[in-house]
């Protein structure tokens, strides 16, 4: 089997898909003959043309304006946002317009499209090439929000945004981009939407993570499983909707709970998470529910020290753990 | 106004009973509207957001459409244009009363919230110029597609102030793509005049910062509006781009049920413009032609009040949606 | 003491401000001879003239960033959204910029403006006159986000708005403009942000809500004293930041707990307080965390039906209350 | 090329000492950002962004600003604008290296994220356009005050297809405000041309849909820029309105350090440019009309570089914030 960087296996996924199915169509800022910044869709302006690889103008919210008005004349646009960060420019056409659609016009028209959005820190990209944008979203109706933390799920969950009859967001963690290697079969699978994945199991907590901090909490785990601490990993892999069961079913076993995220504390997916357990799991909860982010600062610093400082991190997460534990 | 000369415009091809049909949907919108505004102050319904003025714009325009295979973006004032595309005045009654037959959304949306699939009216929203920035991308898939559609995209002027205006028109012009911008220019966004709305005299001036066809038609001339809007089909269905057109009329009712149009503007001016009023115009001029008479205008009228009234009683005994259907549809199903 | 509506506190408070303070100026969609499409800013116009009271083109993105550009030289913009449904084209720069401008420059330059939204549902206004967007500002460090829901809190929490020296978004819901009156003492008096009030005591459990379900819960717990329930309800007023103690005060005393807003249940505010509670408030905690919370649809739909099935009201919260005081 | 006729522009006074100090703030600012490309490539820092190529435009509009006085919203290439306008080789040096002292953000955010109070430069984020949104209000601020200050905004010719722009332009035109935006068309945004950002000519056809001046120029030439500049700045001094001024020129570098832009464009095209460099044709001119010599210009280069090289050893030596300095400032403190 072959292996594969997260970004390898996005670009030949979607230059597969795109082989495929002729009605998609990708759009976004230097896609074309650049190929994309991170060269996700290199050779794809060489292969497909100006007509199927589309160099916006540099203008989010009409790269998905154009894209929602492609979806109602019948084509599947892939639209790419170039950093997360930069986003908040749609967040009109996303969470009023692309979300609504079907909704609003009681399922005549519906909205299939893929934002593809790369995201998070660590990467030296300062307050303006850091961000964690997955708890806006995820808390509006009508969209997806995916956000795949290996190779192997990168090509099944976007195969299967591809093919979900309304708008994804497609979150893809920046530094884990080549960092992040795997096997990805040839053959055409699915990560279902909606589906967490326990990637390690435990006994003594649930620890619940995505994207980066996915494997900053397996490094955790590793470290303090020489301790004799036993943590259970669920990676989410879908932030809307989120797995219930898995996540309550892992509770039951453990009866404790670390949630662990990059984006702020205040209002980050934790907070959905947590209110979930403390309403559905109460009965099998032994400590308080932990969450672990980065501090309420708008996004991560630039200089060194102060990045360091703002990413939760395997030693600090290992930290978590052990407090928990000892709880 | 702003539309090239040609030896003989295409309004003059329409025959008399063509004329006769774009007055009879010019009718139906206005009495249907102002049925809206009685069941309004009856207290029978909510809110009512009026198209009056609007109707030799929205009818001019309807005429150049290809319905059910153009596709058109509404806005909310479009009654006479999407009565004239395929809606009926049963649709737009239950959509006031947000009956649960109502085509647009069921609804779920405010009245004069339009989609109808059938004539590819395409659902809109309230915030005002979102479809500015998707309607390009319809028209996009129609030339990746080779189809000859076109798009036509409707709102007001002071909506052009928003970033999705610009965003749009930017597309559409480097990529030509077969889509007319049609600006409904009353003068007024609620209760601000276009001189606080933007510093140009025209919309249609706003083009030429896109290198876009513009052009400036008084909207509340029918057949003004009908060759406009035929000379930018023309221009969009060959391949030569896209088109501002701007139609300037005039809404001399306040914007919205809501609305109280005395703390902003005149009541001179309001009764100056009611005397351009669209369809006394139209109606006078068709006189002159020998197209209609008093007869036949009271066979339309009764014909149009006849449709009105069965769409009111309709409405009004037609059931509301049950509670729990506001639960979809939010998602459709996911296939595996 | 003069018996006032919210609408009226918020006018005459505007009004006192500005008078006092020559640096405040105000912008927005129709705020001049209309004077608001609710009245906020009737007379302004003719008191303060065009360089005061000024009629924003139809352009909430620029609205915002009219009001950072003046807060940057010196003014103290209050800025009108029409509805709070129509804030989205201007969230970037509400989030990326004005409650960013001190933490990026170090404090070099500040961001001190108001942004008045009025927002929520139960006002025939669909979709998209009836959204409560305060999740999603609530989650962005730098900002303050305040929801009065009465005239006397109306008036102190604008005041203090007033006087922050950062970006405050507050928003008033619509449906208790006029519906709610009060007394509002002529004198000057602030209502600190950040402070939560417990406007009604109780012994069975804590209610905590806000805006138009502060009313209705108010009204549930009238209804189940009679049952012999005893509801302690706290008015968060301040959502961003919240106000921790006195939520985990009244825990320690109630051991039960019930979160009610309007806004979409996955995402919301409720998520947030919820977590803080399992967290920091575990061990006194005698049953699960309730939230009731709109259902996970676009907003709130038109048609009556619709309409009431997505608003809690108080019958609801009644029953809500009834059942975790049966946990 | 667009600006006005007139007897005698204003760069003819311009003495022989103020036309060395523009070359030398032309020269600082290359060989600094020279520098930061060696840095970079050493490996002693991971990011930078390059002002190479656009110094005639930033200093020839330095130059009409009056510092400390004018309002300025810079965009990241403004390295030889900023100099020039207060901010020191060290402060940019600091910056580079994310250190403590860093004026612009003590290191909160990335290189040439600047930001200069003394200097009247406001702080920028990187999202691009969002300061052409925000300009016109500190020039409303200014006009509310009764002040004669102008305000300056910079951006790149990829970035005027943001809604920001539009709204911008629209705010500053209907209410004439003080305020100039500078548009440094340097003919990619990132790897796209500039015919896939816009369908017109020049960027300054853009003004047009505003009814507000717009001038192109040749941003490879200062003093025409500086004329330019120069006349929008007496238009905004005088309470008659925004211009929006263009100035052409181009970036012979990659776009950052993180850019290969042998992707996207040919060693030709940025050869043939390259002759155009504009400070190896000021310097041509500043010899012709006896300004400059080369005794004079050793001078000046070792001047400028002995501030690179203390900058650089300032910054390399300069402690980096504590850690916990993260966490600050995020609020102010409330009264009371
Ligand atoms: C984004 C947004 N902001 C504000 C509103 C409130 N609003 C509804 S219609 C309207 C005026 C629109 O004026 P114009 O575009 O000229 O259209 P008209 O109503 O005059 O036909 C406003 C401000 C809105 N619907 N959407
Ligand atoms: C809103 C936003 N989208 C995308 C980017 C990524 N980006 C940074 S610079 C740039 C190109 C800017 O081009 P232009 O405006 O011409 O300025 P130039 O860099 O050429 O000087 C892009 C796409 C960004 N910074 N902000
Ligand atoms: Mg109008
Ligand atoms: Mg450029």
């Amino acid at each position: 089997m072959a292996v594969k960087t997260i970004i390898e296996a996005i670009h030949d996924t979607m230059l597969e898909e795109m082989r495929r199915d002729p009605t998609i169509v990708i759009t976004g800022e230097d896609i074309g003959k650049r190929g994309g910044v991170f060269r996700a869709t290199q050779g794809f302006y060489e292969e497909f043309g100006p007509m199927r690889v589309i160099d916006s103008p540099l203008s989010e919210l009409s790269i998905i304006g154009i894209g929602i008005g492609m979806a109602i004349n019948g084509l599947h646009p892939i639209c790419e946002i170039q950093f997360a960060d930069f986003i908040f420019p749609a967040f009109n056409q996303i969470a009023n317009e692309a979300a609504r659609i079907r909704y609003r016009s009681n399922g005549a028209y519906t909205c299939p499209m893929v934002i593809r959005a790369p995201y998070g820190g660590g990467i030296g990209g300062g307050l303006y090439h850091s961000q964690s944008v997955e708890a806006f979203f995820a808390h509006v109706p009508g969209l997806y929000v995916l956000a795949p933390s290996t190779p192997y799920d990168a090509k099944g969950l976007l195969r299967a945004a591809l093919r979900a009859p309304d708008p994804v967001l497609f979150l893809e963690h920046k530094k884990i981009y080549r960092l992040v290697k795997g096997e990805v079969p040839a053959e055409d699978y699915i990560v279902p939407i909606g589906k967490a994945n326990i990637v390690r199991e435990g006994e003594d907590m649930t620890l619940i993570a995505y994207g980066l901090m996915l494997h900053e909490s397996l490094k955790a785990a590793e470290i303090v499983s020489r301790e004799g601490i036993s943590v259970e990993i669920i990676d989410l892999r879908s932030l809307r909707p989120l797995d219930k069961e898995t996540i309550l079913h892992s509770v039951e076993k453990t009866s404790k709970v670390l949630i662990v995220h990059e984006d702020n504390l205040t209002g980050g997916l934790g907070a959905e998470i947590g209110a979930i357990i403390a309403a559905e799991g109460f009965e099998n909860l032994d400590a308080p529910i932990r969450r672990y982010a980065g501090p309420d600062i708008p996004a991560v610093p630039f200089s060194p020290p102060m990045q360091d400082f703002f990413m939760p991190n395997a030693a600090k997460i290992a930290d978590q753990i052990r407090d928990l534990a000892a709880y | 106004m702003g539309s090239k000369e040609s030896v003989l415009p295409p309004a003059a091809e329409l025959t008399d009973d063509k004329l006769l049909e774009m007055y009879y949907a010019m009718v139906r919108g206005r009495r249907l509207d102002e049925r809206m505004w009685v069941l309004h102050r009856q207290g029978k319904v909510a809110f009512h957001i009026s198209g009056i003025g609007h109707e030799a714009t929205q009818v001019g325009a309807a005429f150049t459409i290809r319905q059910g295979h153009d596709w058109v973006y509404p806005y909310y004032r479009d009654i006479a244009m999407v009565l004239a595309l395929g809606m009926t005045p049963r649709m737009l009654m239950l959509g006031l009363f947000g009956k649960k037959e109502a085509v647009s959304s069921g609804g779920r949306q405010m009245p004069e919230h339009f989609s109808y699939r059938p004539s590819k009216l395409v659902t809109i929203s309230s915030p005002v110029g979102t479809q500015i920035a998707q309607a390009p991308g319809t028209a996009f898939a129609s030339k990746i597609k080779g189809s000859d559609e076109v798009t036509v995209v409707c709102f007001g002027e002071g909506t052009t102030s928003q970033g999705d205006f610009h965003e749009g028109l930017n597309w559409a012009s480097i990529h030509k793509l077969p889509v007319i911008f049609l600006c409904q220019n009353n003068q007024y966004a609620i209760s601000e005049p276009i001189n606080v709305e933007m510093a140009v005299g025209h919309v249609s001036d706003r083009a030429k910062g896109y290198n876009m066809a513009g052009v400036s038609v008084d909207g509340n001339d029918v057949l003004a509006t009908y060759d406009a809007m035929r000379e930018a089909m023309a221009r969009a269905r060959h391949g030569e781009g896209p088109t501002l057109v701007e139609a300037i009329t005039y809404r001399p009712v306040p914007h919205s049920s809501d609305d109280d149009d005395r703390t902003y503007r005149s009541r001179e001016e309001v009764e100056a413009w009611k005397k351009k009023d669209p369809i006394l115009n139209f109606e006078k001029l068709l006189y002159k032609r020998g197209v209609l008479d008093d007869a036949k205008k009271a066979e339309i009228e009764a014909k149009v009040m006849a449709e009105v009234n069965d769409a009111t009683d309709y409405a009004i005994n037609a059931p509301y949606p049950a509670a729990e259907e506001a639960l979809y549809p939010v998602y459709g199903p996911l296939p595996g």
